[in-house]
C-alpha cells in the first residue's frame, strides 16, 4: 500500500499533536510507517513519515548518522528542505547509527530560539532503541496531570545536555524520540525530566 | 417527543444565497465573463493587482461572481490562490526589459526615447459619451479594422523596438543619484512567513504592491498634503509588458535554457524626492532619493501612491503615521481591512453580555457608595 | 480548468506550515507563534484563524462541532461548518461529547471537554497588551522580557476608576507562569475552564497571523489582585427559562409579552440536551 | 582600606560606540578623532573606558557638557542602550557576581524592575501620560511583583504625598500636570519599589528655577531619608554641588577627573574642569 | 535554438504550429504523461530600480504539464489556463531534449513564425509610437 | 601615634591652566595637635590660613607633605592619601568643619537641618526630634526661627546653627575657619561660650581667627601665618 500524502500525513500529524500536548503518552506510527515504500537509508520508516509530515522547501535540516550524506540527500529530494549546518537547522535528525555523543552535540549546538522568537528553535528527532524499556524517566509539566513515567532506551548524557540547553525558558529545543517499533515520545521544552536511576 | 432544535441559521443562509443570485440575475441577463475581460480592463487590472494573482480570465470570473464589487472579487481570488500549489519562482525580472506601451516623465521633457502617451484617460475630457449607449459589436469591429490598417500603412520600418532606456540610469550616469549595486539577497515572502518589525524592504514592497488601491492612494495623498515629509516628482512612469521566464527545475543551465511562460502587464513608477545628505567631513549635498512603485495592470494612481509610501517607509518619522511601517503595512491590505470591518456585523452577544455584567457591577457599587454617603450625612 | 478542491481546502504545503506553527505553539504554551496565515474563503475576522487550524487538523474520521456565541445554529457557525463539510465530507455534530474537534467563537461549551477532543478558538485580537501599547514591535519585546506590568496596570486603572475590574470578555490570563495571553473573547465565566483543561486548546488569529495553544493540564490563571480577585460573571438565582439549568452562562432576553427580563442557556446544544433529558425523565414543567 | 564597604554598583571599563568604526579610528585612538567622532566613518565614541563604583547611601554626580557621554552612560546602565564593551555588577543582583551587560533581555528587565529606578529628563520616557498618576506608580510596583491594590494605592498615595502631589489629584493623568509635577510623579514612581540604586538623568533641566529648587530639595530629602544610592547626571554644577557627595567630570566620552564634590569645585585639576567651575562663579 | 527563444515563439505565435509539431511526435513516439496539465502558480521575482534589490511582485496563474518520451522528460509551462498548449509544449520540450530528428526540420518553421510575430509586433509598436509627443525646437535666427 | 593630628611639610600650590599661572599657597607647614588641644592660627587674609584647613578636610588635594590623623575607626591615616570614601566617612563621623558660610539646601528649615545631621549619625526619628529641640535651645536659637529657612538668618544665627550642626556629630577634630568674622559682640560672646564647652568635652580644635583678642583667651597654642609660611608664636 502506498503512503497517502493527504490522509496518512494528516493522521501522523494528529499523533504528533497528541504526543506533544501530552508528553509521556506514546503514539504509534506503525500504520503509516508501514505504507512507506523504498526507504533510502537504514532507519525506522517512521522517521521518513515524520520528515514528510513536517519538512518542505521552507525549512532546513541536519542529519547525524553514519550515512549522513546519503540520508541528507534523500531527505532533500523527498521534501525539498535544505540541508544546513547544525546551528541553523530547523529540524535535526539523530539516527541510531550516529556516533556516540551526537545527540548531546545536537542538543548543545541546535538553535534554541531568541526571547523575541522562541519558536525559531530546533526540533530534534531522535531514533532510539526503544521507548518502552530502559531508564525510567519521571516527567512533569504542561500536558501532564501530575507526573508520569516513561522508559527510554537512549544512551548518553542527553538529559543533562537538555537541562543545560533549556535552562532559560522559553528558550529551548523540542525533542521527539521514535523507536524501531514506530513508537513516538515527544518531549517539548516545557517537560521537566527526572531520571529515576535504580540504585543497585 | 420533545426534541427541540433551532434550525434557523441553516435555512436563512440557504435563502440568503438564493437571494444573492436573484440580485445578480434579476434583470434576466447573464454577463459573459468574456465581456468583462474585454471591456472592464480597469477593474480587471485593479482586481489582479490587489489579489496579487495575474490572470485576466480568473479576475473576470471573480468580478462576475462579485457583481463588480472589487473588494469581494479580490477576496475570491485570494482565497482561490490558497488552494493552488506554487510551482516555480521566476527568474529575476528586470524592468528595463519592459515592452513599453506608455511612458512619461514629469521631470524631463526630453527623455531618451521620448514621452509616449500610450493609452491614457488623462487628456480625454471627462464628458459622458452617450454614443457608447448604442455601441454595437459590428461598429467596434469596423473601427478596429480601420485602426489596424492605419498602423500597417504608417509602419516605420526603422522604428526602434519599444524597450527604452530608463531615466534613472541616465541620472545615475550623471552622478545625480548615488550609484547602486545590484543586491541579490533572496526576498522575503509575506505570504509564506508572517511579517515582523522592523520589516525588510522586500516585505514592504510586496505588501504595498498588493495593497488596496484606495488605501494606497489615500495614504500617499495624505503624505503630499502635509502629513508627511516628501516633495515628489515623477521621474518616470511606464506601462508595458514584462516577459516572465523560469529556470529548469532540476537542471542547472544558463539563462537561455529557461522557459518563457508569458507576459505580465504592469505599471511602474520611479519617483524622485530631493534630499539633503551629509557627506564626509560634514559637507552637505543635495541628492535625489527614489521611491519605487509597481503593480499589475495599468493602475497608475496606485503605482504612484506606492512609490510615495515606499520612500516614506524608507525614512521612518515618528510624527507621521504614513511614515510608520506598522501603521501603513498593517492597514493597507484589502482582504484584511474589509474582513475585519465587516466582521463587526457578526453577533457579539456573549461579549456584550459580559460587558453588561461589568457595567451593572460598577453601577451597583457606585449606588452603594452613594447610599453609604447619604446615610453618613 | 480543474475545479476540484483538495481535501480540507488547502494545498498540503499550506497545511504543513500551519502544522509546524501549531507544534511550536504547543511547546511554548501561551506564546503567539507567527504564521503566514493563508487567505480563506471566509472574511478575515470571521474566524479564518480557527478555520485554518481546523482544516490543518481535520481527518476523514473526525467529527466536527462548530459554535458561535454558544450556538451551533448561528449563521456564522453554519457557514463554517458548510465550508468544512464541502471540502472534507466529515461528520458534523451538535453534541459536544460526540465531537473530536470543536471550533468555537466566544464560548467554551458547558459540557466538560475530554482528552480526545481539541478545542479551537477563533481569536480576533491575540495581543493582550494591544490596548496598553499599540506597536507590535514593542509588545513583542514585552513578551520577550516577561514585562507584564501593563496587563495588570490596565486592570489596576479600572479598579481605581470604577472600583472593580471592568473587563468584559477576553480577560487576560497567565499561562504556565510565563506568558500573558488573550483567551479570545470568551466571557470571564469560561476562563476557569482553561485551567488544567483535559482537552488541548488551540487558538488561531487569521488576520493577525498568530497561533497559540494551551496544552492539557496547563496552569492558566486569570490576572487579578490579592484584594480584587478575579470574578466570573454571576447569574445568581437565575434559571434557564427553557431547560431550567442553573450555574451556566445565560443570554439575557426581554420577554416580549411581559417586558421583563428572562434568561436562557447561551450554549444552545447544552440547553437542548438538558431539555431532552428532562422530557425523557417524564418532564418537570 | 579594602573591605571597608562594598559598592552598590561597580562599573568597569564601560564603552559605547555608535557606528561600526573603521581603520582610521580603530580602538578609538584619540589622535584620529575629532573630539569623540571619527570623521571618516562617522562613528561616535560616546563612552570610552568609564569605570566607577557607587557606595550605599552615596550620591555620585556626573557632570559634563552635552555630548560628553554622560546620558549615554546612564542609558547603558538602565539598558536603554546596549553597551559595546565593559562590565557592571550590582550588589543586589546575584550577589554582584554576574556582569549585568551579559544578561538576557529577560534578566535585564528583571533588574530594571526590581533593583533600579530611573528618572528621565523628559517625563514622557518615564511615565504613561494617559494613565493615572497613581497607576503610574502602581506600574512600577506591579513590575516588582506587587499584587495588592490596597497596598499599592496606599504606597502610591504616600509617595505622591511625599513629592507634594495633592492626594485628590492622584487619579489624574500626568498629561494634565505641569512639568515640575510630572517630574515629581516620575520621582515617586522611580522610588516606589525602594530601589537600591536610582539613576537621575538631568531631572531638573528645562524646569523653572523655583521648580528646580523644589525638585532638588525633594530628591535630597528622600535620599537622606531612604538612604538610597544615586547616580546623578547633570550639565549644571549647581545641581551637582547641591546633591552629589562625589563627582566625575566627563569630556568627549571619557572621565577626565573625579573626586569629592568640594574638591572638584574648589580645587579642580583638569583644564576643562577649571573652565567649567569658573564659568559657574 | 535555445529553449528560451523557442518557447517564446511557440507561446506568442499561432496555436497551429505547436499542434502540428505535437502531432508529428505523437505519430512517431510513445508519449507518457507524468503529470496531467494542472494549474499552479509562479511567483514573480522582480528587481526594483530604486535600490536594485529583489522582491516578490505577486503570482501568475500557470498551467503545467510533464511528459516522458523514451527517456526524455519534457516540461510545459504557460501562463493562464492552457491545458492543451501546456501539453504540447511539454511534448516539444521532450523532443528537443531527446534531440529527435524531427526537431531539425522545426527550426525553419520556428524562425518563420518568429518573423510573423515580429511583423505583428511592429505594427503594434507603430500604433504606440504614434502617441509619442514630439517637441520641436524653435529655431530663432 | 602620639598626636591626634600631625602635619608635616605641607605644601600646596595651584595650577591655573586657563590663566597660565602657578600659584604657591603654602609651603613647609608643620603642625602637631595633641588630643584635646585647641590650636589657633592667625594671619592676614590671603596669607594661606584657610588652605591648611581645607587640606586637612580634603577639599584641597595635596601633592607634597603628609597629614597624619589618628582615626578611631581607621587608625592612623594620611589624609593626603585616603580614599574618597574614607574621607567621607571621617567627615561624617570624626572631623567637623565650621565656617562663617552656611552651605545648605535652600528650602530646609533649621529644625530639619539639625535633625538630618542627627539622622545621619544613625538616630531614630522620634529621638532625633527631641534631640534637635535640645540642641537648638542649647545654642540659644530663637524658637521662632526653628521652622524657618536659614538663608534668611543673620550671620550670628547662621554660625550658631552651623556649629550646632557640627557638634551634633561630636567630632573628635573640629576645624574652625574664621567663625567669628563679621559677628557682633553679643554673637561672638555666645560662640565663645560654645567653644569653651566643646573644649570641656575634649574636642580637639584647630581654628583660624582674624580676631586676636578672641583667640588669645581660648587657645592652648598659637601660630602665625605670613606669605604661606608658619611661625610659632
Amino acid at each position: 500500500m502506498k503512503l497517502d500524502v493527504v490522509h496518512d500525513l494528516q493522521s501522523v500529524y494528529r499523533k504528533v499533536v497528541n504526543a506533544t500536548s501530552r508528553p509521556g503518552m506514546i503514539s504509534n506510527l506503525s500504520d503509516e510507517a508501514l505504507s512507506v515504500e523504498n526507504i533510502p537509508v537504514q532507519c525506522a520508516a517512521s522517521i521518513w513519515v515524520l520528515a514528510l509530515t513536517l519538512l518542505d522547501q521552507e525549512v532546513t535540516f541536519k542529519v547525524y548518522s553514519a550515512q549522513a550524506e546519503k540520508a541528507s540527500r534523500a531527505i532533500n529530494q523527498l521534501t525539498y528542505a535544505k540541508p544546513v549546518e547544525i546551528n541553523e537547522a530547523d529540524f535535526i535528525f539523530v539516527l541510531s547509527d550516529a556516533e556516540e555523543g551526537s545527540l548531546e552535540e545536537a542538543i548543545e549546538l541546535g538553535k534554541h530560539g531568541t526571547l523575541m522568537n522562541p519558536h525559531n528553535s530546533a526540533t530534534i528527532i531522535v531514533e532510539a532503541e526503544n521507548v518502552n524499556d530502559g531508564v525510567e524517566l519521571l516527567l512533569s509539566g504542561p500536558g501532564i496531570q501530575t507526573s508520569t513515567s516513561v522508559n527510554v532506551c537512549l544512551t548518553g548524557d542527553w538529559i543533562a545536555s537538555r537541562n543545560q540547553k533549556n535552562r532559560e525558558y522559553p528558550l529551548g529545543i523540542d525533542l521527539m524520540i521514535i523507536d524501531k517499533e514506530h513508537q513516538l515520545l515527544s518531549l517539548p521544552r516545557t517537560t521537566q525530566i527526572i531520571e529515576n536511576r535504580v540504585v543497585v | 417527543m420533545g426534541y427541540v432544535a433551532v434550525k434557523g441559521g441553516t435555512r436563512a443562509i440557504e435563502e440568503s444565497i438564493k437571494r444573492l443570485k436573484y440580485e445578480r440575475v434579476c434583470q434576466g441577463q447573464a454577463v459573459e465573463v468574456g465581456q468583462i475581460e474585454a471591456g472592464l480592463r480597469g477593474l480587471v487590472d485593479q482586481v489582479m493587482s490587489e489579489s496579487s494573482l495575474y490572470n485576466e480570465k480568473l479576475a473576470s470570473l471573480a468580478i462576475k461572481q462579485a457583481e463588480g464589487n472589487p473588494e469581494e472579487a479580490v477576496f475570491l481570488l485570494r482565497a482561490f490562490r490558497s488552494t493552488l500549489p506554487r510551482k516555480h519562482y521566476s527568474q529575476v525580472i528586470e524592468s528595463n526589459e519592459m515592452k513599453v506601451e506608455r511612458r512619461i516623465s514629469a521631470s524631463f521633457k526630453d527623455i531618451p526615447g521620448g514621452q509616449i502617451l500610450g493609452a491614457t484617460t488623462d487628456y480625454t475630457h471627462r464628458l459622458l459619451d452617450f454614443g457608447l449607449l448604442s455601441e454595437s459589436n459590428q461598429q467596434v469591429q469596423e473601427w478596429l479594422h480601420r485602426f489596424q490598417e492605419e498602423c500597417h500603412i504608417e509602419q516605420d520600418s526603422t522604428s526602434s523596438p519599444l524597450t527604452l532606456p530608463k531615466v534613472l540610469d541616465y541620472l545615475r550616469s550623471e552622478g545625480l543619484i548615488p550609484p547602486c549595486e545590484c543586491k541579490n539577497d533572496e526576498p522575503d515572502d509575506v505570504t509564506r512567513e508572517s511579517l515582523e518589525f522592523p520589516s525588510s524592504r522586500s516585505q514592504r514592497l510586496q505588501i504595498l504592491t498588493r495593497g488596496q488601491t484606495g488605501a494606497v492612494t489615500s495614504l500617499a495623498y495624505a503624505v503630499i498634503r502635509g502629513y508627511g515629509a516628501l516633495h515628489p516628482t515623477v521621474g518616470e512612469l511606464r506601462v508595458g509588458k514584462l516577459p516572465v521566464y523560469i529556470s529548469h527545475p532540476y537542471e542547472e543551465g544558463d539563462e537561455e535554457d529557461g522557459y518563457y511562460i508569458g507576459d505580465v502587464k504592469v505599471t511602474e513608477v520611479e519617483m524622485l524626492m530631493p534630499v539633503t545628505v551629509e557627506k564626509e567631513y560634514g559637507k552637505k549635498e543635495m541628492e535625489f532619493e527614489i521611491g519605487y512603485g509597481i503593480c499589475y495592470g495599468q493602475n497608475e494612481t496606485k503605482a504612484i501612491g506606492m512609490s510615495i509610501l515606499d520612500n516614506c517607509l524608507e525614512n521612518p518619522h515618528l510624527g507621521y503615521p504614513s511614515h510608520d511601517e506598522e501603521f501603513v503595512l498593517y492597514h493597507i491590505d484589502s482582504v484584511e481591512s474589509t474582513g475585519f470591518i465587516s466582521h463587526l456585523k457578526m453577533p457579539h452577544y456573549v461579549t456584550f453580555q459580559s460587558k453588561l455584567d461589568s457595567v451593572r457591577k460598577t453601577k451597583k457599587q457606585d449606588e452603594e457608595a452613594k447610599e453609604k454617603q447619604e446615610v453618613k450625612s | 480548468m480543474n475545479t476540484a478542491y483538495n481535501f480540507a481546502f488547502f494545498d498540503e504545503g499550506s497545511k504543513r506550515e500551519i502544522r509546524r506553527a501549531t507544534l511550536k505553539a504547543i511547546a511554548i504554551p501561551g506564546y503567539q507563534v507567527p504564521f503566514a496565515s493563508r487567505e480563506m474563503p471566509i472574511g478575515r475576522g470571521w474566524g479564518t484563524g480557527g478555520l485554518q487550524l481546523t482544516l490543518s487538523l481535520i481527518g476523514k474520521t473526525d467529527v466536527l462541532k462548530v459554535i458561535d456565541q454558544g450556538s451551533d445554529e448561528s449563521v456564522n457557525a453554519v457557514n463554517i461548518k458548510k465550508l468544512v463539510r464541502d471540502t472534507t465530507g466529515v461528520e458534523i455534530t451538535e453534541l459536544t461529547r460526540e465531537a473530536t474537534l470543536i471550533q468555537s467563537r466566544h464560548r467554551i461549551p458547558e459540557v466538560p471537554l475530554n482528552k480526545d477532543q481539541i478545542l479551537i478558538l477563533q481569536v480576533p485580537i491575540p495581543e493582550p497588551l494591544r490596548f496598553y501599547e499599540p506597536q507590535e514591535s514593542v509588545t513583542k519585546k514585552h513578551h520577550a522580557e516577561k514585562e507584564y506590568s501593563g496587563a495588570w496596570l490596565m486592570l489596576f486603572e479600572q479598579i481605581i476608576k470604577y472600583g472593580s475590574m471592568t473587563t468584559g470578555a477576553d480577560h487576560p490570563v497567565m499561562v504556565h507562569d510565563r506568558y500573558v495571553m488573550a483567551p479570545s473573547p470568551i466571557p470571564r465565566f469560561d476562563n476557569p475552564k482553561m485551567n488544567h483543561s483535559e482537552a488541548l486548546i488551540l487558538l488561531g488569529a487569521g488576520r493577525e497571523k498568530k497561533v497559540y495553544a494551551i496544552p492539557p493540564y496547563t496552569k492558566v490563571v486569570s490576572l487579578d489582585f490579592h484584594d480584587y480577585p478575579f470574578e466570573p460573571e454571576t447569574f445568581q438565582d437565575k434559571q434557564c427559562r427553557l431547560c431550567g439549568s442553573t450555574g451556566v452562562f445565560f443570554d439575557e432576553l426581554v420577554d416580549e409579552t411581559t417586558g421583563g427580563t428572562v434568561y436562557q442557556c447561551n450554549d444552545t446544544s447544552y440547553c437542548i440536551e438538558t431539555l431532552n433529558s428532562v422530557e425523557a425523565l417524564g418532564g418537570v414543567k | 582600606m579594602a573591605g571597608f564597604e562594598s559598592p552598590v554598583i561597580s562599573v568597569k571599563n564601560l564603552s559605547k560606540q555608535f557606528g561600526p568604526g573603521c581603520s582610521n579610528c580603530q580602538g578609538a585612538r584619540s589622535e584620529n578623532l575629532i573630539k569623540n567622532y571619527c570623521q571618516v566613518c562617522g562613528t561616535v565614541y560616546a563612552c570610552r573606558d568609564v569605570s566607577f563604583d557607587v557606595f550605599p547611601g552615596e550620591v555620585l554626580g556626573i557632570v559634563g557638557e552635552s555630548g560628553s557621554g554622560k546620558s549615554t552612560l546612564m542609558q547603558c546602565l538602565y539598558f536603554d542602550q546596549d553597551t559595546t564593551n565593559g562590565e557592571a555588577y550590582l550588589a543586589a543582583y546575584q550577589n554582584g557576581e554576574e556582569n549585568l551587560f551579559k544578561q538576557s533581555s529577560q534578566q535585564k528587565r528583571y533588574i530594571r524592575n526590581h533593583v533600579m529606578g530611573k528618572v528621565y529628563q523628559n517625563p514622557i520616557l518615564g511615565l504613561k501620560m494617559d494613565f493615572s498618576s497613581i497607576g503610574n506608580i502602581a506600574e512600577k510596583l506591579i513590575s516588582a511583583g506587587h499584587r495588592k491594590v490596597s497596598l499599592m494605592e496606599e504606597r502610591g498615595t504616600e509617595l505622591l504625598d511625599k513629592v507634594n502631589i495633592p492626594v485628590h489629584r492622584r487619579k489624574e493623568a500626568p498629561k494634565n500636570f505641569s512639568g515640575g509635577m510630572q517630574q515629581r510623579v516620575q520621582i515617586a514612581k522611580a522610588l516606589s519599589n525602594n530601589p537600591p540604586l536610582l539613576l537621575l538623568d538631568e531631572v531638573t533641566t528645562g524646569l523653572d528655577l523655583s521648580v528646580q529648587a523644589s525638585v532638588l530639595d525633594l530628591i535630597k530629602g528622600l535620599q537622606r531619608e531612604l538612604n538610597i544610592s544615586i547616580v546623578l547626571v547633570s550639565h549644571d554644577l549647581g545641581v551637582i554641588r547641591m546633591l552629589a557627595d562625589r563627582t566625575m567630570v566627563m569630556l568627549e566620552g571619557r572621565v577626565i577627573e573625579q573626586g569629592l564634590t568640594d574638591q572638584i569645585l574648589e580645587d579642580p585639576q583638569h583644564q576643562y574642569t577649571q573652565q567649567l567651575v569658573h564659568s559657574l562663579l | 535554438m535555445k529553449r528560451k527563444r523557442r518557447t517564446e515563439i511557440l507561446i506568442k505565435g499561432s496555436r497551429i504550429l505547436p499542434e502540428q509539431m505535437t502531432h508529428e511526435v505523437e505519430r512517431g513516439y510513445q508519449v507518457k504523461i507524468i503529470q496531467e496539465p494542472e494549474n499552479g502558480l509562479v511567483m514573480l521575482k522582480v528587481r526594483e530600480t530604486s535600490q536594485k534589490s529583489l522582491f516578490y511582485l505577486g503570482e501568475v496563474l500557470v498551467t503545467e504539464c510533464k511528459v516522458q518520451i523514451q527517456n526524455h522528460i519534457g516540461l510545459g509551462v504557460v501562463s493562464g489556463d492552457e491545458p492543451q498548449l501546456a501539453y504540447q509544449l511539454a511534448v516539444i520540450d521532450a523532443a528537443f531534449e531527446g534531440e529527435f530528428p524531427e526537431t531539425k526540420t522545426w527550426l525553419d518553421l520556428l524562425e518563420t513564425e518568429e518573423q510573423n510575430i515580429l511583423e505583428i509586433q511592429k505594427s503594434m509598436d507603430s500604433s504606440i509610437l504614434r502617441t509619442k509627443v514630439s517637441f520641436e525646437t524653435m529655431d530663432v535666427g | 601615634m602620639e598626636n591626634l593630628l600631625e602635619i608635616n611639610d605641607l605644601s600646596k600650590s595651584f595650577e591655573l591652566h586657563n590663566l597660565g599661572k602657578h600659584i604657591h599657597a603654602v609651603g613647609g607647614v608643620n603642625i602637631h595637635l595633641k588630643e584635646g588641644e585647641f590650636v589657633g592660627i592667625t594671619g592676614k587674609s590671603g596669607s594661606g590660613k584657610s588652605t591648611i584647613l581645607k587640606c586637612i578636610y580634603g577639599t584641597y588635594r595635596l601633592k607634597e607633605g603628609s597629614i597624619f590623623y589618628n582615626s578611631s575607626k581607621l587608625g592612623p591615616v594620611n589624609l593626603a592619601q585616603v580614599s574618597e570614601r574614607e574621607m567621607l566617612h571621617l567627615r561624617k563621623h570624626e572631623i567637623g568643619y565650621v565656617s562663617q558660610f552656611l552651605n545648605v539646601m535652600p528650602r530646609t528649615t533649621a529644625r530639619q537641618l539639625v535633625k538630618q545631621a542627627i539622622l545621619e549619625m544613625g538616630g531614630e526619628h522620634e529621638l532625633a526630634d527631641k534631640e534637635t529641640e535640645t540642641i537648638l535651645s542649647h545654642f540659644e536659637l530663637d524658637r521662632e526661627l526653628w521652622d524657618s529657612y536659614p538663608t534668611t538668618f543673620s550671620g550670628g544665627e547662621k554660625l550658631r546653627l552651623n556649629i550646632a550642626r557640627a557638634m551634633v556629630k561630636k567630632p573628635r577634630l573640629l576645624l574652625l575657619d574664621e567663625p567669628t568674622a563679621s559677628l557682633d559682640q553679643d554673637s561672638k560672646w555666645k560662640v565663645k561660650l560654645l567653644i569653651e564647652q566643646l573644649m570641656k568635652e575634649g574636642t580637639t580644635m584647630l581654628g583660624i581667627f582674624h580676631d586676636l583678642e578672641f583667640m588669645n583667651d581660648l587657645c592652648d597654642r598659637e601660630y602665625n601665618m605670613q606669605n604661606g609660611t608658619l611661625t610659632f608664636c
